[in-house]
């Protein structure tokens, strides 16, 4: 195995592109997890972070642009960030312990294509995007499109993801991610959902999304239209709390049971929901 | 295979390695460096028990390649006293029965000093949550946490 | 035997909260755990272990693999050919080296020595095992049914009778009186059915080793373990060498709790050692930890109990059915022993049954086989109280043991601790805390016997008056410090004084593995004999410098003095003066002890636990914890405290998340710490431990075993919260969210 | 003659009283005139057993004394942890 230090965009497109069964390293949290069990033996490990931007959290169109080599503590420290997305945020700060904050990445997190990861669902709800440069240069996919199975992206070869952006938040919106696990710190999710709620001044919801994680192949996108014209009220999350049940395709796994999953996925819903509400409803901008 | 020349800063003290692609930065601190307090309990990012400071960051040093150190500033329990002066966290944890077998004391010791050094009045939930990615089997914990919250008082008195 | 006898005494030492030896190298990183010593060129060894739960070895071809770059050794079977003398030793053989057949996912198949981790991995991919994939079981219950997959033939016991699989190896029936009768008596029967899934130590330091081994089969090893004189007689009796030409050291030991109470690797180590001639160094994956070291059992257990009105238990019959893996262990009679042990019982059947499936082989877990079995025996105690509105501690009370209480094992009781840790609890603030919407209170006792065994401590006198002891059971709890506090005691002098080291099994005799409970006790009555060796001796130098009588000297704080008036006059001599003179007096001093100390006392504790459950989701959160436990006399209290505190938090973790799952192949789905959940610092409260100091008469300072019986009583405590506060009663561990929200539901 | 309890399984192979009498002084004279009486419990006896006396637990010590009054109880060989 070869380690790759690329210093541009350009490099790294160049050594992935010539060499299919290299991988790219973020974080490495998950990475080297699977490098080390013996479940991948890639010919070599990109290091991205050495390249001039990705360790870089900037503002762009009143929105907020994510390096793909930025951590989730780096995150979880940036004021601007957090008040702004404060759901993508937690769910970014939830995976794994202290340590692995210092190291994990959303983008690496996207990558994995784990259908449990934590920073998705509310990065999703959020309709962020996510910049891939490549061979024929650089693109911009929802992030909702980066995975597809589990284990499985739609990037092509030689291609990487180097940054996330999330959109200017409208005025009165906010968002909020929670998760279900068994103990209280450095388990996988076994269902996390995300809420993204934009309000009226009079504190009424003009749009809201919700997306859920652990409950199917890939993160699920789910309507949350039951909250619109509502101010959040019992009828409204207990409707939303319906459809988050019904939507969740989950399996029986040594996580959790499908009949689990899908009660607790509405039980999450109506939580997150309120959280975000409470969220939009105070936030300023 | 060609092995990787890395130039690094180690408890302070500048240090250099040959080590293959693959090899983590446990591996070479415990492997090469000789410095063994760093223990690998998992190799996952589970238990904590390599926990080491990368430019002031708390990681698990299984989950680092040791060719990502180049140019870093690493700190490991080797690094934490002052000659034969212990910080006090590690004196309190001696006084205060804060361990038993003591196999996950280095990197619980690694990141309760990051937590003191930015949050000098920590609750205990703080305490809690933060070392959750530090596993110990022995204390149940209780031992460890007051042991950490005595220290930040004594440090927050002392300072 | 006088001298065994617990006599009343004012401690100087024992009873304070001093530091511990190891305490600096253990903050500083400095100490040496199993994995962290090597050798010069030294190589690393890794095992090929089978992905299948039961097999056929149809062959093995390690031809490619020998022939790899730094590849030094490869080994299977076939180089194992000592039959080792006692049938315990071949089926650990049969377990670190798998032999016609591979009888668990993980089970070792081979082994590679090579000069790099990479060479060595490489190796192991280029072994070819031809594998006939077999039926397998791993469920107790199925695995008791006739047509089962069986493991293997002609090992079932005379025990058990007729119309079982031979994965059925033993039935131990214990009681006494008539349940029929018993029953019939009863206003209240409530008869229940339960299961508990393995579980795993989980000491965060995996097995290692490093072993050098020549062709003059001498040997040298250096390992974690609980018992290295076990771990040398072990691997002679497989190797076929003479145990005295192995030396073993024990290193710094990074948890045990039982699981480092057998060999798993240092056999394999020290034949790759011997077929490369170089020292071989071998660590587990957490993976291989998983996988191939000793668990618990899982168990299946039905208990009846019946009541009068008043609360009196008239009956009780329990079956405790335990696999315990691919070879015999005890268990299921533990089970059956310890279950009702709390209770005065007129009418008894226990009866415990050992089964084999296609897991590994079940190790010791703190009180091996007892927790399972009071979760199932305390759940109903629970039940039956609640359902004749009785508080539950008095119903307990009703029925504790006492002073005189024939046993559920058979044995009339000594002075027991029970009542007084029901008592304290029942006082105790938290017994009467108000409690909140979803949350429930549960109590429950636990029992284990504590042992001794063979144990043997050398005191020597160093000429400036210090004090060297060592003593050879790896210090898993703070024991070196407690020896030094015991010697110091003894002998009068500052604790300072007294540096205690565990010895290499050359340079002391044998020991038994520190197990049972039995160190602070055994080790302890031994370390007291040792000074009192000593004293006995520097008395006599002491009579010879002023030429008395040694009869007519007497050892007061730490010198020799004179007995009487009689005796003549003379200022006393202390330990540093009679140690300056000793080449003067006749030579060095030393004090030693060697015996079988067997007979130690039984010990009971009581636990309280709080829960909230979350209706929603079936989480549970623990909101309060206090344990009561019987330490005889604590030497030392922070320790103490620290293993009521363990126990108890393990207990948890078996309680609510831990549980080996396997899948429809019978391979291991969650071989790690990621879903192998041990509590974390953030799911738990505080633990209050509450240490009652009552005396056990057979120990000079009344010392009791406290490592074991922390973990029994807290799966059925948090239990007996957890369906107090969901309302329904749980009776399946581990109580998981799913579990817990599912019989929510159906409630 | 001391008093064995034997543990229910055994007095089923011993197909006898759960209580027997042996002539014994110590525990290695016990264990053999319990071979000796009860054939069957060999097998048993070979893999190992605990003996209570008077309520101490004692696995190997051959010449621990029992008295006739002794209170003496089999049980498996026990094992901890």
């Amino acid at each position: 195995m070869k380690f790759e230090t690329p210093h541009s965009v350009d490099d790294a497109v160049a050594i992935l592109r010539a060499d299919p069964e290299a991988r790219v390293l973020a974080g490495g949290t998950d990475l080297l997890v699977r490098l080390r069990a013996g479940h991948i033996s890639p010919s070599a490990v990109v290091d991205i972070k050495r390249i001039p931007g990705m360790r870089d959290i900037s503002q762009e169109d009143g929105g907020w642009r994510i390096g793909a080599g930025v951590s989730c503590a780096e995150m979880g420290e940036h004021a601007g960030l957090k008040a702004a997305y404060p759901g993508v945020v937690e769910g970014a700060e939830l995976i794994g312990s202290t340590q692995v904050q210092g190291r994990c990445t959303m983008a690496g997190n996207l990558c994995n294509a784990g259908p449990a990861g934590d920073s998705v669902p509310a990065m999703v709800a959020a309709q962020a995007t996510a910049r891939v440069a490549g061979p024929n240069g650089t693109r911009d996919v929802a992030v909702f499109d980066i995975p597809t199975a589990p284990g499985q992206t739609s990037l092509a070869e030689g291609e990487f993801i180097t940054s996330i952006f999330l959109p200017a938040p409208p005025a009165h919106s906010s968002d909020a991610y929670l998760r279900f696990i068994p103990r209280t710190e450095m388990d996988i999710a076994v269902v996390g959902c995300a809420v993204n709620l934009t309000l009226d001044a009079a504190g009424t919801v003009t749009s809201a999304s919700m997306s859920l994680g652990a409950v199917g192949p890939k993160v699920k996108q789910v309507d949350a239209s039951a909250l619109v014209g509502t101010i959040c009220d019992d009828a409204a999350v207990e409707a939303l709390a319906a459809a988050a049940t019904a939507a969740a395709t989950p399996i029986d796994d040594k996580r959790g049971t499908i009949a689990f999953r899908k009660d607790v996925s509405g039980v999450l819903a109506k939580r997150a929901a309120r959280i975000a509400y409470i969220r939009a409803k105070g936030a300023s901008s | 295979m060609s092995r990787i020349h890395v130039t690094t800063t180690v408890n302070g003290d500048a240090v250099d390695y040959l080590c293959e692609a693959d090899d983590t930065l446990l591996d070479v601190l415990r492997d090469q460096l000789d410095l063994t307090g760093s223990k690998e309990g998992c190799a996952s990012g589970d238990c904590g028990a390599c926990t080491v400071e990368l430019d002031g960051r708390l990681v698990c040093s299984c989950l680092v390649l040791g060719a990502e150190a180049e140019g870093r500033t690493v700190e490991t329990i080797e690094g934490m006293a002052n000659g034969d002066v212990l910080h006090p966290l590690q004196k309190n944890f001696i006084e205060k029965a804060a361990l038993q077998c003591g196999v996950c004391t280095p990197g619980i010791l690694v990141a309760a000093k990051n937590l003191l050094d930015h949050t000098p009045d920590p609750s205990e939930e703080e305490v809690r949550y933060w070392l959750a990615g530090n596993l110990c089997r022995c204390t149940g914990y209780d031992k460890i946490i007051r042991a950490v919250l005595d220290t930040a008082a004594e440090m927050r008195g002392a300072a | 035997m006088a001298k065994d006898e617990f006599e009343k005494r004012e401690f100087k030492v024992v009873g304070t909260r001093v530091a511990r030896p190891d305490g600096l190298d253990k903050v500083t990183g400095r100490a040496r755990y199993g994995a962290d010593m090597s050798a010069p060129g030294m190589l690393v060894g890794y095992c090929l272990r089978s992905p299948h739960a039961h097999a056929r070895i149809k062959s093995i071809d390690t031809s490619e693999a020998e022939a790899m770059a730094g590849v030094k050794a490869v080994i299977t079977r076939a180089d194992f050919t000592n039959v080792p003398a006692s049938d315990g030793t071949r089926d650990i053989l049969d377990n670190v080296m798998a032999n016609d057949k591979a009888l668990y996912d993980g089970h070792t198949v081979a082994a590679v020595a090579a000069t790099s981790r990479s060479a060595a991995k490489a190796a192991l991919k280029a072994i070819k095992v031809d594998y006939e994939v077999l039926p397998h079981v791993t469920d107790v219950d199925a695995a008791m049914l006739p047509g089962a997959p069986e493991l293997h033939q002609g090992r079932q016991q005379e025990s058990v009778p007729e119309g079982f699989s031979q994965n059925v190896l033993a039935r131990s029936q214990y009681g006494h009186g008539d349940v029929d009768a018993g029953f019939a008596q009863a206003d209240v029967i409530i008869e229940r059915s339960f299961k508990t899934a393995a579980t795993h130590q989980g000491y965060i330091e995996p097995h290692a080793c490093l072993a050098t081994m020549g062709n003059d089969n001498q040997g040298d090893l250096f390992c974690c373990t609980q018992g290295h004189y076990m771990v040398r007689n072990t691997c002679a009796d497989i190797l076929g060498m003479e145990s005295g030409r192995l030396r073993v050291t024990a290193s710094e030991i990074g948890g045990g709790f039982g699981g480092k109470t057998t060999v798993f690797l240092e056999p394999v180590a020290l034949m790759l050692s011997k077929k490369s001639g170089k020292p071989v160094k071998m660590t587990m994956s957490r993976d291989e930890v998983m996988r191939a070291s000793g668990p618990t059992a899982s168990t299946s257990i039905d208990i009846k109990i019946g009541t009068t009105r008043d609360g009196v238990i008239t009956a009780a019959t329990g079956e405790f059915r335990y696999q315990s893996g691919c070879f015999y262990a005890m268990n299921g009679a533990l089970g059956a022993m310890c279950g009702f042990a709390p209770y005065d019982l007129e009418n008894l059947k226990s009866v415990g049954w050992e089964v084999t499936t296609n897991r590994p082989k079940a190790a010791a877990y703190r009180a091996p086989g007892a927790p399972m079995a009071a979760f199932a025996v305390e759940s109903v105690v629970d039940e039956v109280a609640k359902e004749i509105g009785m508080d539950p501690i008095d119903f307990r009370l009703k029925n504790a043991a006492d002073e005189g209480t024939k046993s559920a094992y058979g044995p009339t009781y000594p002075a027991i601790g029970l009542r007084a840790t029901l008592e304290a609890a029942k006082a105790h603030p938290h017994w009467s805390a108000p409690l909140g919407k979803n949350q429930g209170r549960g109590v429950g006792c636990g029992f284990w016997f504590n042992f001794g065994g063979d144990t043997c401590v050398s005191l020597m006198l160093n000429p400036d008056g210090t004090v060297s002891l060592s003593e050879g059971n790896p210090d898993i709890g703070g024991s070196r410090a407690s020896m030094s506090m015991m010697a110091a005691e003894e002998l009068g002098v500052p604790y300072e004084n007294v540096r205690t080291i565990v010895a290499d099994t050359a340079s002391l005799g044998q020991n038994e593995v520190t197990d049972g409970s039995r160190v602070t006790f055994a080790v302890g009555l031994a370390t007291i004999k040792a000074a009192r060796h000593a004293i006995e001796i520097m008395k006599a130098r002491a009579a010879a410098t002023w030429g008395i009588d040694a009869e007519a000297v007497e050892w007061v704080d730490g010198a020799a003095q004179p007995a009487g008036p009689n005796a003549g006059k003379f200022p006393p001599l202390t330990v540093k003066e009679i140690a300056a003179t000793m080449s003067n007096t006749g030579g060095p001093i030393a004090g030693h002890f060697e015996a079988n100390a067997e007979g130690a006392g039984v010990s009971f504790g009581t636990h309280i636990c709080d829960t909230e459950v979350d209706p929603e989701t079936g989480a549970v959160k623990i909101l309060r914890y206090t344990v009561f436990q019987d330490a005889g006399k604590a030497v030392h209290p922070d320790y103490v405290e620290g293993q009521l505190q363990g126990g108890a938090v393990q207990g948890i973790g078996w309680a609510l998340n831990e549980e080996y799952i396997y899948g429809e192949d019978g391979t291991l789905q969650n071989a790690g710490y990621l879903d192998y959940r041990i509590p974390v610092a953030s799911d738990l409260p505080m633990i209050e431990p509450v240490i009652l100091e009552i005396p056990n008469p057979g120990h000079p300072y009344g010392v009791r075993g406290v490592g074991e019986t922390g973990i029994v009583p807290p799966l059925a405590t948090i239990a007996n919260a957890v369906s107090r506060a969901a309302g329904v009663r749980m009776t399946s561990l581990p109580m998981s969210p799913p579990k817990v929200l599912a019989a929510i539901k159906a409630n | 003659m001391v008093a064995v309890t034997l543990w229910g399984s055994l007095a089923e192979l011993a197909e006898g009283p759960r209580e027997v009498e042996v002539e014994a002084t110590n525990l290695r004279e016990l264990l053999a005139a319990l071979e000796a009486a009860y054939p069957a419990l060999g097998p048993q006896l070979a893999r190992g057993v605990s003996v209570s006396i008077d309520g101490k637990i004692y696995n190997d010590s051959w010449f621990q004394p029992i008295h006739e009054a002794s209170e003496v109880v089999l049980l498996n060989r026990l094992e901890g942890g």
